[in-house]
């Protein structure tokens, strides 16, 4: 009985060490590091980042034809076509355990970067360890504003933060509210964690500058047996917007609630999370028809850029799913990783994120409708440019901002 | 029969300074800090343990709820340090007074409880402790404590380069618990504690004062629970409510002493030494599957071991209780 | 006035959905307090029953069509064959520990816990799942302005019936006479003849059962995913203590009195602490009796 | 010279239920005193009482002069009684020694004079060959010895013994009786409850016979046992037994 289990314990690290081992023979290889929870009750996040990740992979190994950094031609071409190879580590959404991670392939490992972490709470230590060992972290899919203001030097976010997607929400209600509609009250729904809590905040800070009434703050619990009482309250107060800041496992049941209790709020905007999920769609896409949520990434973007289309494809073979705003967050965090690496002509970890602070990729090389990548002194990309996208018709349509818009916005909500 | 007595303990205070002595050494041979760390958590987890199992093993009163107490450690060390620029020192002694004093204060109800009415009572507290962290703005709520690292400190308590004096702490602290433990099991408390948890009614009619016992027990045992989550909070340099108080390291400080042997000296070093490796190992290099291998494994282990050595790890080295468990085993 | 009257309204609905969801509550609690009854154990991975229940609810219902009302007596059996059988696997050992009994109860059946949780996560992936459409989801009745969700009512009907039919089987059977014998004096079943492993796996697989009927409810209105048990465990825990360790009809009234205290507080204070409301009437009640509001003394 | 323990005018009741009524009983220095009767007959209760497992509804109890009606069990040990139970409640994790121990600290503060102590009793009462033993592992007549060892290592002034000596085979009983005379002659008060009557009369110095939670008679063993009220409850309550 040990000696089964051991076996297989070595059986699994031998060939985890031998593998890359026969492979590194044949051409120069590139390690980056991938941390993400792959047990609990985010397991679903990290296995679906996983194939984000891979996809990303293909692009760059492989040889395409999309216009993206590194698609043409196999490998890194500013090192002599080194192949890519991602090592992945779980985290458990623990920080202590995501720190450890990260230490273990930096110095196990020798990977040259780091990306992750889906929970913000892990990235403060992970990103705390690559500052160490000063090796870069992309912080593919975090959204929580604090985290590049922290005066890391290692740090890199290509992607809008919670601020950002906020301000685009309430520039969308400004807008909205020129043309006539009725936009004065909002109700805050967000759970307690730090995305949640984070998310609420840059709320309420926005809405009293540009004087918003909030008619209630409703901070739940996650992953609570039951929201009704939640949802009564929502239901009182009425407000014009709903705004909730909720993932998979609550908004299923958020919106399941809502319909029980014959709350149809005029209108939804959501703060992402669950509400790009396809797991949300498929369980209560019916009673969703006309949600806004924010987002990087349209799938219309497609019509204007094929090529987002066939990565689409190429992603939906492996996992089932077309993208959402946390897999091609992370598709494009590599793309752009892998890209500074190539420009670095080395896996040296102050060169590499000298290439990244050197990054500009124009908007139209990306997936995304953003207008270039293009980090600040802090790491992050300003010209990010969140979208608001409303479910219609069984798929998401861009709305907001207009330059990226291809609809106009149903207002109120069926 | 007293010289068989007293050189068993002598014994066992050779052994431990030997193996204190081994692992001082360690550093010397283990350069990998991802090893590094692991020994770290090891240290950890067995001081958590061993203190855990104070009250739990010796006393008999078994809690699932010293998260709480961890939580309040780490808390303390660093509000104090953030807020008001106290040494972590200071603070790590001034929570581990805290904790002690918050078990006392809730000993006054809680030993009143029996059984699994005792357990709950200590997981809810310790969830209601939570929750008022997570929801307590000035105390950073959900977003937590990022500690300030300027550099390396003695004083602060802060490396940044090495992990060495991580190490050592970690040692210390383990050392301290083992030691306390050795001379408590000697002690006027130590025979009240095992009294209490084989018969409290029993205990009562030979002078043993039970209420006291258990508050003794619960105030030893959460003060060394809250210097681990002081050093923990340090070790790690940020800390949020579910990372420190979460219902896992009520569990976590649990399960090395009941793999190990329950109410044993050596229990808790024994399952710490084994479990946590183990933990991380299987995480690092099977749990990035994303397919829950990790987790039958690591469950797989704790059900196998609490049924086939119900005493624990230790019991294979002890013959007395082997030979109780062949006995049992036939009946 | 009219805010009164809305206020009013609000308060009656929040009532009204606290007792629907404590009758739930009670329901997948009282496995739990049927097994303590009957062997003074607590099964740390009832959650988990319950995990597996919504999902053989869901398979029955994705690959069969099987509408999760029909199913639930389908689920039901099936959970009483898999808890009957992880009695005669791992529990039945647990019960020779001749020392640290209570312990070695706790960690084998929390491993257990952990076991399932993996293999829920290696079979059926980490995805959450949900059952989109069924003859129940998403219809309410609404009474004066009062939201009655059918899936939460019927649920209640079903643990109303469940507890009259446990109430009836435990007095009025033959195994719930020896349910009860065993309950009082472990010695006493062995006496009159009466294999003791039987009557307890049959303990487990009723317990079993009745989780899997709360779970084929549950998978109506509720998500599920490999950890779904873990946010149910504690309630249902504090639910049985509450009421009283081995009382079924203390988890019946455990399980009322959770439902509408989490209502109540969810009223007076902010939602993220409704929780700290149910943990602090436990610890209210059991320091004024130990023993809970209907346990044996 | 006053009685070691009195009790005076001992009410029980547990709702309707009274287990005592006006019980006033006395016990000298230096006797083995037996408190016997029928089943129900209220012993236990008042040996509880005087355990101090709970306080009676009415009255007082007094030990060595002094009110303990109202002390609890530990510092009754303290003031010198000590007990056994009629279910012996050994501490079951612990070896022989170690349950004598525990009876030891309350005199002995210091550990080196608590186990000298602790094996002193141990050959008092002839356990010495099973110290190191695990108290699970007796048999059932070493642990009642263990009980006796137990309370007297408390170095107690009065011993209370609750059915020591019931369901001992012959030869196990005679030691025991042995074992209570030697206690006796070491200064020790012996109060003893006992069911059967056979085994206690010719041990102690008197004898109390409960009845319904009253006392019924009082007197030397001889006497007693000719008691015709003595004989009509015995055998009531062995008709009792019978059917």
């Amino acid at each position: 009985m040990t000696i089964t289990r051991r076996d297989v314990l070595l059986g699994a690290t031998a060939t985890a060490a031998l593998v890359p081992l026969a492979a590194r023979a044949q051409t120069p290889e590139v390690v980056i590091g991938v941390i993400y929870p792959f047990s609990g009750g985010s397991a679903q996040q990290g296995v679906d980042a996983q194939k984000a990740y891979e996809t990303a992979l293909e692009v760059i190994n492989k040889d395409t034809d999309f216009d993206l950094p590194l698609a043409k031609g196999e490998g890194l071409p500013g090192l002599g076509g080194a192949k890519v190879r991602l090592v992945f580590a779980d985290h458990q959404a623990d920080p202590q355990k995501g720190r450890a991670e990260a230490e273990r392939l930096i110095t196990q490992e020798k990977v040259c970067a780091i990306i992750g972490t889906y929970q913000s709470a892990v990235a403060v230590t992970v990103s705390q360890i690559c500052e160490r060992y000063q090796v870069p972290f992309v912080s593919a899919d975090n959204s929580s504003p604090s985290l590049h203001r922290r005066g890391l030097k290692y740090y890199f976010r290509a992607a809008p933060h919670d601020e950002m997607y906020s301000a685009a929400m309430f520039d969308f209600f400004d807008a909205m509210k020129k043309k006539g509609t009725k936009i004065e009250t909002l109700s805050l729904f967000h759970e307690d964690t730090i995305f949640g809590t984070d998310s609420g905040n840059a709320q309420a800070k926005i809405a009293g500058e540009r004087g918003y009434k909030i008619v209630t703050d409703i901070k739940y619990r996650a992953n609570s047996p039951s929201l009704s009482a939640e949802v009564q309250q929502l239901k009182s107060a009425n407000a014009d917007v709903l705004m909730p800041s909720s993932y998979t496992t609550d908004g299923i049941l958020l919106v399941k609630t809502m319909a029980e209790l014959g709350y149809k709020p005029n209108a939804i905007v959501a703060q992402d999370a669950g509400f790009s999920e396809k797991a949300l769609y498929d369980a209560v896409g019916n009673k969703l028809e006309g949600v806004i949520s924010r987002g990087t990434f349209s799938l219309d973007l497609a019509q204007k850029r094929p090529m987002v289309g066939k990565i689409n494809d190429m992603f939906k073979t492996r996992s089932g799913k077309d993208f959402n705003d946390l897999t091609s967050r992370q598709f494009m965090g590599l793309i752009i990783l892998a890209d500074a690496i190539s420009r670095a002509k080395s896996t040296d970890g102050e060169k590499i994120r000298d290439a990244l602070a050197a990054t500009d990729i124009p908007g139209e090389q990306t997936i995304m409708p953003w207008k270039r990548v293009k980090f600040d002194e802090m790491g992050q990309n300003n010209d990010a440019d969140p979208v608001l996208l409303q479910y219609v018709g069984g798929k998401f349509v861009t709305i907001f901002p207009p330059q990226a818009a291809i609809a106009e916005a149903i207002w109120p909500m069926k | 029969m007293d010289k068989t007595f007293a050189a068993r303990r002598r014994r066992d205070l050779i052994i431990a300074a030997v193996l204190a002595a081994l692992a001082a050494l360690a550093p010397l041979f283990v350069k990998d800090v991802y090893v590094q760390n692991i020994l770290i958590l090891t240290l950890m987890y067995a001081a958590l343990s061993q203190s855990w199992n104070i009250l739990s093993g010796y006393c008999g009163q078994i809690s699932l709820g010293h998260a709480l107490y961890f939580g309040i450690g780490a808390y303390t060390t660093e509000l104090l340090f953030t807020k008001f620029g106290v040494l972590p020192w200071f603070g790590m002694l001034g929570g581990g007074v805290i904790a002690a004093l918050i078990a006392m204060g809730l000993g006054y109800p809680f030993f009143r409880l029996r059984g699994h009415y005792f357990v709950i009572a200590t997981i809810v507290i310790a969830e209601i402790g939570l929750l008022l962290f997570q929801n307590w703005e000035w105390a950073g709520a959900a977003m937590g404590i990022t500690v300030p690292i300027r550099g390396d400190s003695w004083l602060k308590f802060q490396f940044m380069r090495t992990k060495l004096p991580y190490f050592y702490f970690a040692l210390a602290l383990c050392c301290l618990a083992w030691f306390v433990t050795w001379w408590l099991e000697d002690s006027k408390w130590g025979f009240w504690w095992r009294a209490v948890k084989d018969n409290p009614e029993a205990a009562e009619s030979l002078g043993v004062v039970v209420f006291n016992s258990k508050m003794g027990a619960a105030a030893v045992s959460a003060f060394l629970v809250a210097i681990g989550g002081a050093f923990y909070a340090q070790f790690l340099a940020y800390i949020d409510p579910e990372s420190v108080m979460g219902f896992q390291f009520s569990l976590l400080m649990a399960l090395p002493a009941v793999l190990g042997g329950i109410g044993t000296l050596w229990g808790p070093v024994l399952g710490a030494a084994i479990l946590i490796p183990m933990t991380e190992l299987t995480r690092s290099y099977i749990g990035g599957s994303g397919r829950g291998v990790d987790l039958i494994v690591y469950g797989a282990l704790i059900v196998a071991i609490s049924l086939a050595l119900p005493q624990g790890l230790v019991s294979l080295f002890s013959r007395t209780k082997a030979k109780n468990q062949i006995k049992g085993a036939t009946r | 006035m009219g805010d009164d009257a809305v206020t009013a309204q609000a308060i009656i609905q929040s009532l009204a959905s606290g007792l629907l969801m404590g009758l739930l509550y009670g329901l997948i609690a009282v496995g739990l307090a049927l097994i303590f009854g009957l062997m003074d154990v607590v099964n740390f991975a009832h959650g988990e029953f319950l995990m597996i229940a919504m999902y053989v609810s869901f398979f029955l219902f994705t690959f069969f069509a099987i509408d999760p009302l029909l199913s639930a007596p389908l689920v039901a059996a099936a959970l009483f064959v898999f808890g009957a059988v992880i009695y005669l696997l791992v529990v039945r050992f647990a019960m020779r520990a001749k020392a640290n009994a209570g312990m070695v109860q706790i960690f084998s059946t929390f491993g257990l816990a952990i076991v399932m949780r993996g293999l829920a996560q290696f079979f059926f992936t980490p995805d959450y799942r949900s059952i989109p459409q069924s003859w129940l989801g998403g219809k309410t009745i609404s009474i004066g302005g009062i939201f009655l969700p059918e899936p939460q009512l019927i649920g209640a009907l079903v643990s109303i019936a469940a507890f009259a039919g446990l109430y009836f089987f435990i007095h009025r059977t033959d195994f719930g006479r020896a349910l009860e014998a065993t309950r009082e004096d472990p010695g006493a079943v062995a006496l009159v003849g009466i294999d003791k492993n039987r009557v307890f796996a049959l303990g487990w697989g009723l317990g079993a059962a009745l989780v899997g009927l709360a779970g084929a409810i549950m998978a109506v209105f509720f998500y599920i995913y490999p950890d779904v048990g873990a946010s149910f465990a504690l309630i249902a825990y504090v639910t049985v203590a509450l009421g009283g360790f081995g009382s079924v009809f203390g988890a019946f009234a455990g399980g009322i009195i959770v439902g509408l205290v989490e209502a109540v507080t969810a009223l007076v204070l902010p939602p993220s602490l409704k929780s700290v409301g149910i943990y602090a009437v436990y610890l209210l009640v059991v320091f004024i009796r130990p023993r809970g509001l209907f346990g044996s003394m | 010279m006053t009685a070691l323990l009195e009790t005076r005018g001992v009410w029980q009741r547990f709702g309707g239920l009274v287990a005592n009524s006006d019980v006033s009983i006395s016990v000298g220095r230096g006797e083995i005193v037996g408190l016997i009767g029928p089943n129900g007959a209220g012993k236990s209760t008042l040996f509880n009482l005087i355990a101090g497992v709970l306080p009676p509804t009415q009255g007082s109890i007094l030990f060595d002069g002094d009110d303990v009606t109202h002390m609890p069990a530990a510092e009754r040990c303290q003031r010198g009684i000590g007990r056994t139970f009629q279910v012996v409640k050994s501490f079951e994790t612990m070896t022989v020694i170690d349950n004598v121990i525990v009876g030891a600290l309350v005199r002995n503060t210091v550990m080196r004079e608590a186990r000298r102590k602790a094996h002193e009793v141990l050959e008092f009462t002839g356990l010495a060959a099973r110290a190191d033993v695990l108290a699970s592992d007796l048999v059932p007549a070493e642990k009642r010895r263990l009980e006796v060892a137990r309370a007297l290592a408390t170095e107690p002034k009065l011993l209370l013994l609750d059915e020591v000596l019931t369901g001992l085979t012959p030869t196990e009983a005679q030691t025991g009786v042995a074992l209570v005379r030697k206690v006796r002659d070491a200064g020790v008060t012996v109060l003893m409850v006992e069911h059967v009557m056979e085994i206690v009369m010719p041990l102690v110095d008197r004898a109390i016979v409960l009845d319904l939670g009253k006392v019924l008679v009082e007197g030397k063993p001889n006497d007693v046992v000719r008691d015709p009220k003595v004989i009509k409850a015995y055998l009531g309550d062995r008709h009792a037994v019978g059917a």
